[in-house]
């Protein structure tokens, strides 16, 4: 049902960048919402949008702010799976940003969580390799996150 | 449309506030704030809705034919006749007003403190009572001026307030920040830092305790703001009494915060709110022990406030506000608890609503149990059992009262605390049923069966 | 320098799974997989280890001389005479052994069902009942196996076992996931899941509910990886009783989990585990209901099963494994919480402390109150009471103390579910204090002071 979704997404912005480039209405208010941020690495990037202010804050003080960035944990590392979700991120977010229609708290969506714990196993893979099932992927395995609440920008509390 | 609309959002992000008008301690008029903080002011406007929730809300019924054992429980008393479900602050004083309570009972001014504004009244009193006008002794004008309206007649009081709780009753008119301005609080919290009742919620109070103890603790000076942001509910949400002739409004923690600390204190002072009408014991009355029910619970060991809860930040554009629509946090689970607990809604509520229904559940056994044991009495009595053999039962019927009152007059169903509130209810149901022992025992041939029991088919 | 550290961490790493024995459900051993799993084998050797928390740990102390109630509470009953604290996976086969309830009372080999690696025994009775030997049949063969060895004498059927709790009492040992082997367990919760008891903690079972149904619900196929995280723990760690003539062991979750709703199944199937020597009545036993009180509990409902608190992770060089020293997490506070709860061991440990103690003091209370019964009961018989007058009393008698060993056999003292076993005990001394006042009710000339009140100064 996540990836549904962002099947739909994916779908809206392909067709979102041709009309933009073709009228380029769309295209300016992706740029202007700061929605390029996404083809950046840096974290700063994602503070052109204040809502996303204390996941910053969070991460700078936690214990991955030396070793991963907000993209290490949030797009997928192959090329094409980059750049698709920061596409995906950038136009859902920005359209979010602009209607102001999100749900507060923001909250992460399933298919995103598993792209994060995906990268937590690609880091981490020599310390979890061995645990049964510890793709930590959803469904019948044991999410990461289950115990290591809050390990990208401190706990909730 | 999209352009302009995403340009307002980034000016939004820069937004500060606009002094319009001066503020100052004699601000008591909300509106005259609001001009500075229309935000703020228009979600404190909103306490006038009315919704209901599954254990509460704020449309006022009657809890007396919502659960008529209370009139048992409270007759011979001013609650026996009228006790509603309190509803949101922009009532506070046209309920007191109108409530038979006050218009059936004579009540003394100390009513006040917790349904007015009432900080420049309590100040001009003590400056007609010779504390002398200027800034040094402010403080020790509004502590004077409030004894002296406490002791006041309800209907004379009533003339110095014309608002319910404002602004400048939690906030400096200067700074904005929060502060404490009850004396009942600011008395009450002296006399706790000074007991042995651990706090580990309020970090600041055993800072102060380890300290020299040179003055006494002030939250003004000591508290941290978190733990301010409880306080300043904690000004009215307590349990409280009317010390001797002066009624002076008084918090009884001397001992600490717990069920039993106060009934120490309690039976030191030798108090009692009335003499049940029905069993003739010295009977007391519990008053929304908010505080002191939280204090228990694992919110505050967390250091989660009142505020977090009941005044959660909403976004509005850039910047964040608190909500100023107190009021049940069922009505507002997204802010109130989603910023904390990762679950959806329905989840979150079905979660309280396990706690409450248990509590509850718990809380009509005590209650039948009470009731039990007040028939017991009255059968020992009509049965020509004498005071000296009523004194035991009398006693034990003061306990379990105390402690189903403590639990029933706290407004959150036991969500504050549920493992304290279930505790506090075992134990009055003890104390009941231990009195109905007494009871029939000094019952001249034997009591008649007064309590009933659901049968289960035996097993041999 | 991190990153480095990391990578030559990487070849440690990549020894950790090394196949150097062939494993098969015949491996009981639990040292032959330990050549393949080093690490867990290592910590599972440690439950030997001796260590005495506030209210648990490893010592096992003979708990009827730490609190003499219990003679009383069990008189008549084999645990009156000998039931210490429980101790480590190593113990429990030896422990079995040694406890005068085997050693001086007759006991079925239903009991070796949780002390032991039997699932072979079973097979291999199975096989000699006649269900043919072949993989489709399997577990056909072990739930006849089961049933036959069930009806053993204890004697008997521990001439069949040899070994404590192994690897592949939890493990499939081709695959290593988890799995439930117990047939005690398979059946139960088949039974439960059909009941309409709610179980928000179990979402397989749930989705089993509304499906349709074509199979019986089987955790081996239905169960996600960590509902099988408490399953495995839950084949044992769960209240019992003995069926009928063939002594089936049998999970008692007809109606639910709820200390209630098995009651209700006990008193249709007129079950009973006693007759009470003092009270004569027909009491029941509890025998730690870990699974069913952690159900009622905020970890369950948040998905935290018993392995994330007594097998956390813990990390090993390079590696993380699975700590099967299996005990209680307050000895291992570090691993076992502060993972979820970002607070210091000590802040832990003093919330937990107020959590057990102030169950334990309304436990205590609830002993008292039911003491009082069984006392009274006898005092009412002493004076002449007849068996039918005595009837009503008896049956609160049965009503208390299954509500008090409810908790008391629970061995977490009220953490799994502080609000649910502080509701229970609230309950249990309703029972017995109601059950009191019906013994002296029926008791000739009236009951003697049979139960004892601290006293107040009392108030006039
Ligand atoms: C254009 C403004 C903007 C920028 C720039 C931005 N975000 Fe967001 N982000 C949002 C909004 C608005 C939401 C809420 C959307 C929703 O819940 O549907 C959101 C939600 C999210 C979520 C949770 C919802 C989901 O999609 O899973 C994640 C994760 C996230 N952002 C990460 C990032 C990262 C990483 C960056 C930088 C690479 C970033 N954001 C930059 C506005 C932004
Ligand atoms: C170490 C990995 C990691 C890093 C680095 C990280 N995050 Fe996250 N992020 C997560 C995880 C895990 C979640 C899901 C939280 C959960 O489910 O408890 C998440 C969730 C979010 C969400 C959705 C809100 C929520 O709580 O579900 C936002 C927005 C977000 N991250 C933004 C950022 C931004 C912006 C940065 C960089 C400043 C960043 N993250 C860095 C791991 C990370
Ligand atoms: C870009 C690589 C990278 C990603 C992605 C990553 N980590 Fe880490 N993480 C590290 C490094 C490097 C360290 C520090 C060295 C160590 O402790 O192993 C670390 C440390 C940790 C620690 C120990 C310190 C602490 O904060 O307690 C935990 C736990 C952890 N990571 C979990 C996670 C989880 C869960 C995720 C996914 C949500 C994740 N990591 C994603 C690289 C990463
Ligand atoms: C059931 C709970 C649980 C789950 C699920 C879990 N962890 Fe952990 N993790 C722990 C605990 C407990 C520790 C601490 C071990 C120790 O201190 O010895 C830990 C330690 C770690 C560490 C090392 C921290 C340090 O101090 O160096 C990393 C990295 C880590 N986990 C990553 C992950 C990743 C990645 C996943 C998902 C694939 C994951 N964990 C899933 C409980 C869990
Ligand atoms: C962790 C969240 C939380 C905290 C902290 C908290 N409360 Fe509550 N409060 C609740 C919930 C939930 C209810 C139940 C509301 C309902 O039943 O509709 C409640 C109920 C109430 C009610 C009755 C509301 C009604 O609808 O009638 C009052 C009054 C109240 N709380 C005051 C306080 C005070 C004062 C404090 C601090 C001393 C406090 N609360 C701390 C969550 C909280
Ligand atoms: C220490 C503060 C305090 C004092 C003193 C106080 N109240 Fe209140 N009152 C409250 C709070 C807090 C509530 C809301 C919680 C509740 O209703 O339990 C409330 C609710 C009420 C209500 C609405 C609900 C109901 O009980 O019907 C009435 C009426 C009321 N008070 C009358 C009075 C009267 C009369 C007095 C004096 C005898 C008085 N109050 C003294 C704090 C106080
Ligand atoms: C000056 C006294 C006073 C202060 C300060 C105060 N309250 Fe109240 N509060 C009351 C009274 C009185 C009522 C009942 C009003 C009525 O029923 O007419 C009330 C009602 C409530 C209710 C019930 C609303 C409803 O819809 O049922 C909640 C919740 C509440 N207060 C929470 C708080 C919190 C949280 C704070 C601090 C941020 C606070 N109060 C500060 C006196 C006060
Ligand atoms: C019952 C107590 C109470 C009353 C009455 C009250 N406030 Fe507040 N106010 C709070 C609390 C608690 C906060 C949170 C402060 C913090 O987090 O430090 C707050 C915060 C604020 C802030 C800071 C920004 C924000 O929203 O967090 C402003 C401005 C403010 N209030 C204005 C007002 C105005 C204007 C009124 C009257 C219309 C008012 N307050 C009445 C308790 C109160
Ligand atoms: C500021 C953070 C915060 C907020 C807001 C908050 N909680 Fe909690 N909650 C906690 C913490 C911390 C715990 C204790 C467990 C822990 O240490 O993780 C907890 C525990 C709980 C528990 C289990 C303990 C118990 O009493 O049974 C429930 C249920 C719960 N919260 C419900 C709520 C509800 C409902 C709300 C909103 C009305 C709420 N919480 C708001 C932080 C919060
Ligand atoms: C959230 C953590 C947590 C979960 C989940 C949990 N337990 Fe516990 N358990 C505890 C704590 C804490 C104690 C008390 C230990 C003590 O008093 O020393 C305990 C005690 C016990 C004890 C007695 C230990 C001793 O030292 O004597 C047993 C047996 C037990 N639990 C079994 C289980 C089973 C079976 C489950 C799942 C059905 C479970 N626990 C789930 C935390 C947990
Ligand atoms: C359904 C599983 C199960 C069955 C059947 C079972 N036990 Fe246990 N036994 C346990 C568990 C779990 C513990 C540890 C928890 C506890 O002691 O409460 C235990 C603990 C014990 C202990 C050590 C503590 C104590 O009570 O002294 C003895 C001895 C014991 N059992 C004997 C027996 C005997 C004899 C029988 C048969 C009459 C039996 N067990 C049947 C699961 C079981
Ligand atoms: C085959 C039955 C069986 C299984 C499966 C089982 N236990 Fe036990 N457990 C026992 C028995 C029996 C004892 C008591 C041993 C004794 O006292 O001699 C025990 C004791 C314990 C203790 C007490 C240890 C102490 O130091 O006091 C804990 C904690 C515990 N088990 C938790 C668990 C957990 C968690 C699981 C699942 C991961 C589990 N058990 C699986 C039968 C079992
Ligand atoms: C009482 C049940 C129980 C017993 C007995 C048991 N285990 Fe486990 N084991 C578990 C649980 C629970 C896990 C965690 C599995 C998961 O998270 O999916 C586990 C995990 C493992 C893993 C996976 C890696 C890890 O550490 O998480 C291995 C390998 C393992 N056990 C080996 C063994 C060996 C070898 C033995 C015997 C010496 C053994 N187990 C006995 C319950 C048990
Ligand atoms: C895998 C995560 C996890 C682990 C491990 C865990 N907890 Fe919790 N704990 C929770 C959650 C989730 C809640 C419920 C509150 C909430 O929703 O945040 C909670 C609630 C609590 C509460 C408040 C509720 C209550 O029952 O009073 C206490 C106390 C607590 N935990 C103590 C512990 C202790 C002690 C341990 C270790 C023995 C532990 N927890 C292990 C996740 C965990
Ligand atoms: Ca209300
Ligand atoms: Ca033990």
């Amino acid at each position: 049902m996540a990836t549904s979704r962002r099947n739909r997404v994916v779908a809206g912005v392909v067709l979102s960048v041709m009309v933009g480039v073709l009228s380029g209405a769309a295209a300016f208010t992706f740029a202007y919402a700061e929605g390029t941020s996404y083809l950046s690495n840096d974290p700063a990037a994602c503070m052109n949008c204040h809502v996303m202010r204390e996941h910053h804050d969070g991460w700078s003080k936690s214990p991955h702010h030396a070793f991963a960035t907000c993209n290490d944990c949030h797009v997928p590392h192959d090329l094409v799976g980059k750049y698709t979700a920061k596409a995906v991120h950038g136009w859902r977010h920005s359209k979010a940003f602009t209607m102001q229609d999100f749900h507060e708290p923001i909250r992460i969506t399933p298919g995103d969580l598993k792209l994060v714990e995906q990268n937590c196993v690609r880091c981490h893979s020599s310390l979890v390799g061995d645990l049964p099932g510890h793709g930590g992927i959803g469904g019948n395995d044991v999410n990461c996150v289950h115990c290591h609440a809050g390990i990208g920008h401190g706990a909730p509390r | 449309a999209l352009y302009s609309n995403i340009a307002t959002r980034k000016a939004e992000a820069t937004q500060t506030v606009f002094k319009v008008v001066e503020l100052t301690e004699g601000t008591i008029n909300a509106a005259e704030w609001g001009k500075n903080f229309p935000r703020q002011y228009d979600t404190y406007k909103r306490t006038v809705d009315i919704e209901r929730t599954r254990h509460g809300g704020s449309d006022a019924f009657q809890k007396l034919d919502d659960d008529p054992r209370w009139r048992v429980l409270f007759s011979g008393y001013a609650f026996g006749v009228d006790y509603r479900e309190e509803r949101g602050h922009a009532y506070m004083l046209s309920d007191q007003d109108t409530t038979e309570r006050v218009t059936d009972f004579k009540q003394p001014a100390a009513c006040l403190h917790c349904h007015s504004s009432i900080i420049p009244a309590y100040y001009k009193a003590g400056l007609e009572a010779g504390v002398p006008a200027d800034e040094a002794h402010r403080q020790e004008a509004i502590m004077k001026g409030f004894e002296k309206v406490c002791a006041m007649p309800f209907a004379e009081g009533r003339k110095l307030v014309d608002h319910p709780v404002s602004c400048v009753d939690c906030h400096d008119p200067d700074t904005m920040a929060l502060r404490v301005t009850r004396p009942g609080f600011l008395n009450g919290i002296k006399v706790l830092a000074k007991s042995s009742d651990p706090l580990p919620h309020l970090p600041s109070v055993e800072r102060w305790r380890s300290g020299d103890r040179a003055r006494e603790y002030d939250p003004n000076i000591d508290a941290s703001r978190q733990e301010m942001r409880s306080m300043v509910c904690s000004q009215c949400h307590v349990e409280y009494y009317f010390k001797g002739e002066g009624k002076l409004l008084t918090y009884p923690w001397q001992y600490g915060l717990k069920v039993e600390q106060i009934e120490d204190y309690y039976n030191d002072v030798q108090w009692k709110d009335w003499t049940h009408k029905v069993s003739g014991a010295p009977v007391l009355k519990a008053q929304h022990p908010e505080f002191e029910m939280w204090s228990q619970g694992i919110h505050a060991r967390s250091g989660v406030s009142c505020s977090d809860c009941h005044m959660p930040y909403v976004r509005d554009g850039a910047v964040k506000v608190s909500d100023h629509h107190v009021r049940s946090p069922m009505l507002n689970v997204a802010r109130a608890c989603q910023s904390c607990h990762r679950y959806d809604e329905e989840e979150i509520k079905s979660r309280v609503a396990t706690i409450q229904d248990r509590t509850q559940k718990l809380m009509i056994r005590a209650e039948e149990a009470t009731v039990a044991l007040i028939k017991a009495i009255e059968a020992a009595k009509t049965a020509g059992a004498s005071d000296n053999d009523l004194a035991k039962p009398r006693e034990l019927h003061r306990k379990s009262q105390w402690r189903l009152d403590f639990v029933a007059a706290e407004n959150s169903m036991g969500f504050h605390a549920p493992q304290e509130a279930a505790r506090i209810l075992g134990e009055s149901i003890d104390y009941a049923r231990q009195g109905e022992i007494e009871a029939i025992k000094v019952t001249p041939g034997g009591g008649a069966r007064v309590s009933m029991v659901a049968p289960i088919n035996p097993i041999q």
